[in-house]
Parts: structure tokens; C-alpha cells; sequence
């Protein structure tokens, strides 16, 4: 699906594109992702990019947003975009977050872009009468997204940064228990980096409320073909898989994705190696 | 309806087995085929090629799993998969139930595995093709992978072909990563192939100068995507000119319609889409489409016509590739 | 001139013989050395290479020799030049005479061929070291490329050593086209190389969808450039790990200090830069200091210390590469 | 070197392109080319395009242009350009066309977008008293490049299409001799399809006067490295070499090239397969 630059803009350290997409904005749910072909005609990159989407508006038919943090070439080359270029879109695409049924209180934690994907879910929540509180963090003030927005929609706002520029000096699990206690929290939703999510997800078990995490694992298709974007995630009989984030999240619980073991395949896999673990548990 | 009538007749043959058009999914790259069947009609293809089948259950390599490459793309997957059981009990019946025209491609450690899997698969209705993934470690000469042995693979090829229907071909899929491919490919199809498939992945490594470490966590990858498309029109080529007779499904960095077209004069008269769909799940049917354009633009009725052609330049001999460029 | 004293000590040995600096032009890429000496003084780089010098003038192959692919570059030159005498009359003086470091690159039929050409050079003035491209047929051995086969490289490197002063370096250029490349530089390095080279281009063909005919006139070429990066580095890899004494010079696709850094970081001691000339034709002292500031910026006061780091990650020991990425 | 594109324009079927570039401007010299970079960052496309200097100016310390005719992938990119985009520019490459020392009669024969090499060459040759003559053609009236300027800066101009679009039907070296004879020419230049230069070759060897022809070939460095370029050549010492059409060219006497042996190595050639011909001129 092509889509048209409608405005750019710079948003401390991040790039936000408002794209005009009626077919993705129609669909979106909060969570999903979009994925965008980069370097235009002739480019050398084979693969798209990830984004999550920020924002989505009724004009023109129907836009979405996309904040972009410049980390390779890909990305690089979307924060040189300018209005009127056209943009190659799939999407959406993933599991998006499940939504509570009933008015409950709700912290929404967010990891440098990480936050970007929280406000359309904050809208979603408030719409079901749920409280919204955030706790957004990053290394530095200028890589904390969306914190005015923030303080506008949430009941409290609790930032964090590494440096101590912005807010608390610290990491959002440092000040999460505290805000948990605090509002009374019945589920936490969190996006940002790995390391982030793991400490939030132990903040919800000491608490033991539900966390929705929404990972990232680079990703070469997107849409569940190719099997490089896959986590160790605990499934509901128990045996640890190998699952996509992209086709399968990139929505988890947070308590059932093994997050000390990203980055491996845990013995106790389906099908790992040495035939252990699980594999029995297959017939 | 009459739209629909394609100006350029796209039917093929592997082997015996009629193919509505040369367009197919690459092994492993096409998930299950209900994920691309959220975008487009698989049935429209001349066939699905499934990820490869391993007998247990295999949760693959760790990640990284892939790093982007000049044009193309390295991956170390492992053949994550179900393995054979859950694949005939969930995949299979869900794609025959389409009437995906299905190749299913096989891997193992030992022939004795490959055997077994192509067993299993004897009965299960829906498979239109073995294609027999030789790009797999030898258990039994220390991970030697087959592919790289003509003896060995065409082992696995006889054996296979034994304990398989006669109306399904095998297809023996092959490397490029080895000194003479013709030599691998002739003792595959005198080991009983039907057809040929290459080029499967050439190895490659690439390290990430940030973390002084190799990009993948396996280390080294396989490559593909455009930059691996010379290699195969190279490897289709020369076994095309060495076997003229042998069906080949070309495979490496088909992009457009244009690309497929390339493989199709180097010889292959089936041409297996994989990394494309990764950056474009709609890529097969668009190729399908480019390819067919790109044949009636040239004045071709036939497909088959197409097959080999830029061996036979008007009013002269086959050309013979010399081994070297040099 | 404390400005020129470089942050990093970037001189690296091939064998015995010390360069300045491990950036090289890559054979065959770099013409005489006169053109791109009107870019820049050839003597900042680590090494000259020439392009191969065969015994007979040579005229190479007909045009089109050349056609661009997907971040590659496709080519049959098919060792154009002077031949010997013109070389020794002409070229090499001239290199000489600005002190530039230079290898000789040499290729040849038969190993009385090679033989001979490194007699002739022996008592040349301004040999470096010589480089045995091992990438020509063998007319012996029905037009076989040496590079394909272990026993026939070893054979060529063996009787060069022998008529090569003691105090000039050896170096095997290898194939990636080949089953086992490991084997065949073990055989090299056993038959006297003091050094390897690798990767030469792996061999492929272009179709060209319009005319219907192979883009090359010589149908193959061999293919350059970043497309081939991977399988360079992979190589690099693969021989540093079953043979970590050899100097290696890596060659493949590199266009940035980043791309050499990698290469360095597979096991390469010196790089050489080829296609990227093409391009560029201050590539390689722009390589040069952007590897420098590369290493630099890591914390690296010498080369010498990244050269097959990334075998080693800290606190483990060296990883072995598995043949198959499946 | 980089250049900033200062304006585009469209010219019939052309591209033409004007970029700041002092560099080149200042040691440009009739029938010198320059190589340029396509595709922009993270291109999959590696080797420069070759384009001739169609004009020169003093504006902004110095301007060169182009003209551009889209055939692939890298002159579409080119033709893409707009004014402030950079373009990596190498030149100027090449040997330019050798200048006659006396004020003598020149007919310069233009293909296609080969006549905007041809115009700077008629400013030097007018400055040194030369009479200047134009016969310029295409396969159609929109590919004849030049032809008012031609007007203006030459005695005469003859036009010619293939399809008779504009100016006489037929090919330049169908009208050639009647030009050659009409305003006694001493001296033919030639730019275009290497078809065309074979044959304005063959009228001046018809008339016994020199041909200066620049040649085109596929190449991939532009600067003498790589060796693709090559065609077939005479020398001053009769013996036939394959030699490189960016280094030793691209401006050639006529009668030395072997046009009809383009694209295949000559059995007498310096070198060829069999070792045969001229190789045992050679010591
Ligand atoms: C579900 C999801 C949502 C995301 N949302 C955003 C967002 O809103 N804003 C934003 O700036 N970034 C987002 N990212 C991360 C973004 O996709 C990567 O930063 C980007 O792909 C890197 O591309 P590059 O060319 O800059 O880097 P390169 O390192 O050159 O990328 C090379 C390859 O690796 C893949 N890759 C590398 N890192 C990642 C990664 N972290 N995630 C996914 N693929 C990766 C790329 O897709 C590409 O194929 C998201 C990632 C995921 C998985
Ligand atoms: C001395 C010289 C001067 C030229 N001047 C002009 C000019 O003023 N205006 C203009 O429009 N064109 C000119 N050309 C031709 C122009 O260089 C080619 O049309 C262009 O390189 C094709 O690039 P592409 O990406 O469009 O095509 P592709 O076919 O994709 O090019 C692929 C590769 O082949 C090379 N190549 C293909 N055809 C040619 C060719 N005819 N000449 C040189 N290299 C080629 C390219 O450099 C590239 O490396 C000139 C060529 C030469 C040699
Ligand atoms: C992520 C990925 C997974 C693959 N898995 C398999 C596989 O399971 N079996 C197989 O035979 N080939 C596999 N391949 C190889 C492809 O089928 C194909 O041969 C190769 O990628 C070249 O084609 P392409 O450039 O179109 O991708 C895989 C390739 C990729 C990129
Ligand atoms: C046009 C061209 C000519 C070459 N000629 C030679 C040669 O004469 N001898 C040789 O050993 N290698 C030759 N090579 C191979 C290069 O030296 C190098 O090994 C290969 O191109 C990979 O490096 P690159 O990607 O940096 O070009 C040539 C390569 C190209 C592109
Ligand atoms: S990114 Fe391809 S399966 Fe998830
Ligand atoms: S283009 Fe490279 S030598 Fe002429």
C-alpha cells in the first residue's frame, strides 16, 4: 500500500511522519505495527522496517503516525522524508493489546519510542472507562517520548531518565512499584527496550497484576514467514516455543515471555536441541 | 472471465506434473501458507513450496537470526519447524484442502531420516512434489553437509525416490557453495531426481564492527536475495547446458518479473520466490503477473518457448561456459 | 608533521615483510598504478597490487566485458595486458621508482607457466611479494580452474615458492567457488604459500532480458563488489579459524573502513580494495582512514590487536563455524 | 568532487542538467567527459555513469551540464534530480578532441544527445578561426539535441530523423558528402551511436579527411582501471590493441577504430586467443 507524506517533524530526538493511509488507519487497533520499504528505487535494502504506530487520524480518509528514532540506514532514510514523498506500507500488522473488559486501573510504561504506541491504547482504555496512568522513561529528556501528551491523557505522569535531565533520576522499574501502589494498579502495559520490559514484567509479578508487554525483535518480514523475529515464550500447556513476534506479538504476557533467555533456545524448548526438554511433550 | 485467459500459455512441467504457471513459493520462505493467504490466493501460484520438514520438532537457532546485507540478506533460521507429525496433521491437511498445489520440502541428518520422511509422506494426500533440501549437516561424515557431496546426495535422492509415489517427482535442491555443481546435479538425477531446485543459500558470515562480534548468533548464514542472483542464473545455466532434459526450478534473488524471466532463459522452467516475499507478501503474484507481461511483450505464446532460450542465439550453436571468467 | 603520526599503529606484516598500513589496491582493479596516481600518491597505501601478469601479451575477451548487478558488479576481463617483458620494461620500474610497495600478481596454464613467470621476477627490482592468481584454467586438466582443486594450487604455489627469493612472500589468491575452501588453502599453505588472498570472484552469469542473450560476451564473469562481502568475510573466517598463523588478505565488496574492519575482525591482516576503485578512485586511502578512525574510536592502538578478533569473544573460547546455516 | 545541481530542465527528449562545479569547469577541455554517481545512499547500484560535458560556465565560480538520456536505472535516477541536490562527480575524464592548428573547414556530426559534446567544441574551434558546420540526426525529432543553437553557431545546419520527423529523412552520413562537399570540409568531429561514427568514418575516408570521432562503450570505472571498456584500435605502428575508450579515448581518428570488429577481439589483435597476429610484433 503506498502511502503520502503528509507533514514531517522533528520531536526532540525522534522524526514523526504523518502519512496518509486510510486502509492502515481504518484497521488499526492499538499495538499493531506497520512495516515500511526504505531507500526508494534501486535501494540496496532488501528488508522493511518495523514501526509502531503512534497515532491515527480521520483526515484526508484517514492518517497514521509513526515516530522514528535514526538507528541504520533504514531508519535514516525514513527521517529524510519529506511531505509529499511516498511511503510503501504493509500493515497493520501483529496482535494488538487486549483491552480489559471492566473499568480497571491501568499503567502504561514506556521506554524511549516505546511510549509512542501507548497513547492510541490510552484513548482505548479511557474509552472503556479505565484510568490511565504513565511512566515513561529513557536514557536522556530528549529521548523521552510523548511526555506533554502524557500529562495531558494520564491521570499522573511519572518520567524517568537515566542522566537525570528529565524527571527522576533512574529506570522506569525504579519508580513503577511506587506508581503501581499508588493508583491501585490492575494491569500494566509496557513497550520500550528488552531490558525495560523484563524489569517491568518483575514489578507486575512481585505485584502480581497482569503485564502486557509489546517486544522488539528485529525483524525481517513482518508478517510471520520468515522466522527470524522469534522469542522464547511460555505457552498456555506450559511447553516454551519459539514464537514470532511478529505474527505472534508483538504482544505478550509479560510473564510468560522468558525474557533472561532472548537471545537463546532454552533447553527445555519445543525442538531444541539435544531433543530435550518438551520436545516429549509432543506427540 | 475472459480477462482471466492469460495471453501467454504459463503452463509448465516438473517433471510429469503439470503446473498451472512456473511461479512458486522458495522453501522457508513462505511460512505455512496460511500467512501469505491473508494477502493473496496461494492456489494462484503454480505451487507452494513448504518450509523445510524435519522429523521431531525443531526450535532452530538462536537469535539473531538474520542481519540485512548489501542487496541481500543472511539468515541462520535452523529450520524451526514442527516437525513431520504436526506438520501432516495441521499444515498439509489445510493446504490440500485449497488444493494448493504443495511441494514439500524434506530435511534430515542421515539418509535413513530422509527415507523415513519421504515415508511418511507417501500417503498424505496433497503433496504435489518432494523436494529433498540437501543443505542439511550429515550426521554420519561429521556434518558434512550433504549438498556438498554428489555421492551423498545422491544417496539421499535414490533412497527417497524409492519409497515415493511414482507420480510425484522428487526434486533434488541443491547448493552453490561447491566446485562443480554440474558434477552434484548429474549424480543427483542419476540417483533418481526428477528435477533440480538452485540455488539453495550460499554460506556467508558478516560481523558487526560495533560489538567486534559475528552479526548472527550461528555465526554464519545463508545468503540470498539479489545479490545471490548472479550465482544462480551461473548454477541454472551450466546445468541446463550440461542436462538439458532435467526440469529446474531457479531460486535466488527473484525480485520482478524480470528476474524470473532471467532464470528462465538460463533454463529453469519453474521459478521459486523467496526472499522478495519478505519485503512484499503480494511478490509472487506480482512476478506471476511481470513475468507473463514481460513474455507477451516479447512476442512469446508459450512459456515453454522461453525455457533455455539465451543458450540458443539465432543461427548459431549452444555457447559452452568456461569455468573460469578469467 | 605530528599531524601525520597515526592514532593507531596500523602496520601489519605480510609474512615477513612489513607494510606500512594493510590497505592494498585489489589485483586486477588498479590498472598500472599510473591512472589512479593522478588521484593520489599510491605510495600511502599498504601495497600496490598489479593486475595478473601472464607470460604472453594478452588481448581478454570480447566486449560487453562488464554489467552491473545488484550491488555487484559482473565482469570477464579476461586478463587483459602487457604480458611479462612489457610489465618488467614498462610497469613495474615505474612502480619502482616511486618506492611504491608492490605485489606482483601472476597467472599462467600450466605450472611451468606460473613457474616461469616468477623466475623472470626474481630478480626484478621492487617485488614485494608475489600473488599466484590461481584462478586460471588449467590447459592441462581439460581447462579446470588451479583454485577448484587443492592438489593442482598446491602444485603452482610449491614451484613458485622454489624459484622465489627467500625474502619475497608468497601469496595464494583462492576461489570461493570451491566445496572446501579450507582444503585448498591448507593445501597452498602446505605446498610453501606464505600468505593467502581470498576471495578472487566467485563466477556468474546475467541475462539480458531484452537482447535474450547472456550480457557478457564470454557468457560468465565473475562477480565483485559489496554483494560478495559476506561470502568474503565468511571465507576469512572459515580459513583464520583452521589455519590462525596464515596472513590473510581479504578481499570482497569492501567500500568503507567499516567493511575492512570486518574483514580484519574474520581474521584478515591486510585488505584490498577492488570494485570500490571503480567508484571511488581515492577508495582506498579513504578506506584507510576511516579504518583508522574506525579502530580508534574502539579503543584499538593497534591493528594488529583486532585481527581475527571476533573469533574470541571476551570470557569464551573461539566458535567454530558449522558448514550449513539450516 | 561534489557538484550542487543548480537548475533542470526537460529538452525534448532529454534531461538537462546544470551543476556548480569549478572544479571541473576550470580544466574542461572539447570532448572531455565526467563520470557521475547514481542512486544516492544505500544505492544498489555501484559504477558511475559516463556523460558528456555539454557546456561550461562561469556562473557560480563555474557550471557544467548535462544532458541525459534515460536508458536504465541510473539515468532514470539522474533525470530525478532537481535543483540544490548533490551530485559525486569525477572528472573532467577522458582525452579531448585535438584542436587544428590552422583556421580550417570543420563538419561536426551529431547523434542523438552525442551533439551536446559538439557545441564547446565549436567555441574553440570558431576562436581559432575555424568555419564550423552542423549536421545533426536522430531516429526522431524530438531526439535531434541542439539544433537552434546549432543554427545560431554554425554557417550551416542539416537535419536529419529516421522517421522524417524533422529535417531530412534518412541518416547523417546519407547527407554527410553533400555537406563535405559543399562548404569543403578539412576536417570531420563526430559524436553518437558508434553505428553512425563507422559510417561518418567511412565518408572521410571517401573524401581523404581526418574523422575525429568520440566513441561510447559500457564502462565501469571511467578512469582506466577496470579494463571494460576496451574496443579495437590501430596504432601509430600498425599493430591493432584492444584499448580502453575512457583512458585512451574517448576521442579517436576514425580510421583507426575497427568499427566493424567492435565487440570481438580481432585474430590479429595484440594478444588474441591463439597468440597469433600482431603479438609477434611485440618483444
Ligand atoms: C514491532 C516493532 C515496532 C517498532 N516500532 C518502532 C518505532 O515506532 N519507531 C522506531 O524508531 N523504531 C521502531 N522499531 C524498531 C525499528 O524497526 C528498527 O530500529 C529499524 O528496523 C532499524 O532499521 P535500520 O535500517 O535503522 O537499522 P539496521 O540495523 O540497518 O537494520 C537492519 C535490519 O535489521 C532489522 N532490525 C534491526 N533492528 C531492529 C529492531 N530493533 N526491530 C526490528 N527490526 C530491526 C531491520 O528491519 C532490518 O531488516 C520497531 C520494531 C518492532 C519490531
Ligand atoms: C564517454 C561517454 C559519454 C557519454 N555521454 C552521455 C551523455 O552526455 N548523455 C547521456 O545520456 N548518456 C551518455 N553516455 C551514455 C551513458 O553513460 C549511459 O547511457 C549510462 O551509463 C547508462 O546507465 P543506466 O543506468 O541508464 O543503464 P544501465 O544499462 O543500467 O547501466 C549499467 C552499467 O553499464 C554502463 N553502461 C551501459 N551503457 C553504457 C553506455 N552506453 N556508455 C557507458 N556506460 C554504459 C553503466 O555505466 C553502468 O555501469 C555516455 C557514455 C560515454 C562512454
Ligand atoms: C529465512 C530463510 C529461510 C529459508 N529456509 C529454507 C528451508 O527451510 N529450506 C530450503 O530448502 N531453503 C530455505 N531457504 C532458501 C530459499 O528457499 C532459497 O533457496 C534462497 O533463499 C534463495 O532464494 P531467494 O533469494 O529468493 O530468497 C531459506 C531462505 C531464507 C532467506
Ligand atoms: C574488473 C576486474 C578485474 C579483475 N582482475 C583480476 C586479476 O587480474 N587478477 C586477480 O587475481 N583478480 C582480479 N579481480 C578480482 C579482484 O582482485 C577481487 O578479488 C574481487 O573483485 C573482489 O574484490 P572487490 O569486490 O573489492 O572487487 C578482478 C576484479 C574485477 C572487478
Ligand atoms: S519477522 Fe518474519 S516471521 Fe517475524
Ligand atoms: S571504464 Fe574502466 S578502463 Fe575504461
Amino acid at each position: 500500500m503506498t502511502g503520502t507524506v503528509l507533514t514531517t517533524r522533528r520531536v526532540d530526538a525522534y522524526h514523526a511522519l504523518t502519512v496518509v493511509a486510510p486502509g492502515i488507519a481504518e484497521r488499526f487497533r492499538p499495538g499493531h505495527f506497520v512495516s515500511v520499504s526504505v531507500g526508494g528505487p534501486g535501494t540496496s535494502m532488501v528488508t522493511r522496517r518495523a514501526l509502531a504506530v503512534h497515532d491515527v487520524k480521520p483526515d484526508y480518509g484517514g492518517t497514521v503516525e509513526f515516530v522514528v528514532a535514526v538507528r541504520g540506514p533504514g531508519t535514516a532514510w525514513l527521517a529524510d522524508r519529506r511531505a509529499r514523498d511516498t511511503l510503501d506500507l504493509v500493515g497493520p500488522l501483529g496482535r494488538p493489546f487486549p483491552l480489559p473488559r471492566d473499568p480497571v486501573n491501568c499503567v502504561l510504561v514506556g521506554g524511549e519510542y516505546g511510549s509512542a504506541t501507548l497513547f492510541a491504547l490510552a484513548d482505548a482504555l479511557q474509552r472503556r472507562h479505565c484510568r490511565v496512568d504513565f511512566v515513561l522513561g529513557a536514557a536522556a529528556a530528549d529521548r523521552v517520548f510523548g511526555a506533554l501528551r502524557a500529562r495531558r491523557v494520564g491521570e499522573t505522569t511519572t518520567l524517568t531518565t537515566e542522566d537525570g535531565s528529565l524527571g527522576l533520576r533512574g529506570r522506569v522499574a525504579d519508580v513503577l512499584p511506587g506508581v503501581v501502589t499508588d493508583v491501585h494498579a490492575d494491569v500494566i502495559y509496557a513497550c520500550g527496550p528488552m531490558a525495560m520490559l523484563r524489569e517491568v514484567t518483575a514489578v507486575g509479578i512481585d505485584f502480581d497484576i497482569p503485564v502486557q508487554v509489546a517486544v522488539e525483535e528485529a525483524m525481517a518480514c513482518g508478517i510471520g514467514v520468515c522466522m527470524t523475529c522469534v522469542l522464547p515464550v511460555i505457552g498456555d500447556d506450559g511447553v516454551t516455543r519459539m514464537v514470532r513476534a511478529c505474527a505472534d506479538g508483538p504482544v505478550f504476557r509479560g510473564e510468560r515471555v522468558r525474557f533472561e533467555d532472548v537471545g537463546t533456545i532454552p533447553f527445555d524448548a519445543l525442538g531444541a536441541p539435544g531433543g530435550g526438554g518438551s520436545a516429549r511433550h509432543v506427540t | 472471465m475472459s480477462l482471466d485467459v492469460p495471453a501467454v500459455d504459463m503452463r509448465t512441467y516438473l517433471a510429469h506434473v503439470e503446473l498451472a504457471n512456473p511461479v512458486t513459493t522458495a522453501a522457508g520462505c513462505a511460512g505455512t501458507g496460511r500467512e501469505l493467504s491473508q494477502f493473496f490466493d496461494l492456489g494462484r501460484l503454480g505451487a507452494h513450496t513448504t518450509r523445510t520438514i524435519t522429523m521431531a520438532p525443531r526450535a532452530g537457532r538462536p537469535t539473531p537470526r538474520m542481519t540485512e546485507t548489501p542487496s541481500g540478506l543472511l539468515n541462520a533460521v535452523g529450520l524451526q519447524g514442527p516437525g513431520i507429525e504436526a506438520f501432516l496433521g495441521r499444515e498439509l491437511p489445510w493446504l490440500a484442502q485449497r488444493s494448493i498445489r504443495t511441494v514439500v520440502s524434506i530435511g534430515g541428518g542421515s539418509v535413513a531420516e530422509y527415507t523415513a520422511l519421504a515415508r511418511r509422506l507417501a500417503d498424505a494426500p496433497g503433496v504435489t512434489a518432494i523436494e529433498v533440501n540437501l543443505a542439511c549437516p550429515n550426521i554420519e561424515d561429521r556434518g558434512r553437509v550433504f549438498a556438498r557431496d554428489g555421492a551423498a546426495s545422491a544417496e539421499v535422492v535414490a533412497s527417497v525416490r524409492s519409497v515415493t509415489r511414482y507420480d510425484v517427482p522428487v526434486v533434488a535442491k541443491l547448493s552453490p557453495d561447491v566446485t562443480d555443481v554440474v558434477a552434484v546435479a548429474r549424480a543427483c538425477v542419476d540417483g533418481g531426481a526428477d528435477a533440480l531446485s538452485m540455488i539453495n543459500n550460499p554460506l556467508g558470515v558478516c560481523i558487526d564492527v560495533d560489538t567486534l562480534r559475528p552479526a548472527l548468533a550461528a555465526v554464519s548464514g545463508g545468503l540470498s536475495g539479489p545479490a545471490v542472483r548472479p550465482l544462480a542464473v551461473r548454477c541454472v545455466w551450466q546445468v541446463h547446458a550440461a542436462l538439458p532434459g532435467v526440469p529446474i526450478v531457479g531460486v535466488g534473488g527473484v525480485m520482478t518479473g524480470r528476474d524470473a524471466f532471467e532464470l528462465i532463459l538460463a533454463g529453469a522452467c519453474a521459478v521459486a520466490v523467496g526472499t522478495a516475499l519478505f519485503h512484499d507478501p503480494l511478490a509472487a503474484v506480482r512476478i506471476l503477473k511481470e513475468l507473463e507481461d514481460a513474455l507477451a511483450a516479447r512476442g512469446f505464446q508459450r512459456l515453454a518457448d522461453a525455457v533455455g532460450l539465451a543458450h540458443r542465439p539465432p543461427g548459431s550453436g549452444s555457447r559452452h561456459l568456461e569455468e573460469s571468467s578469467l
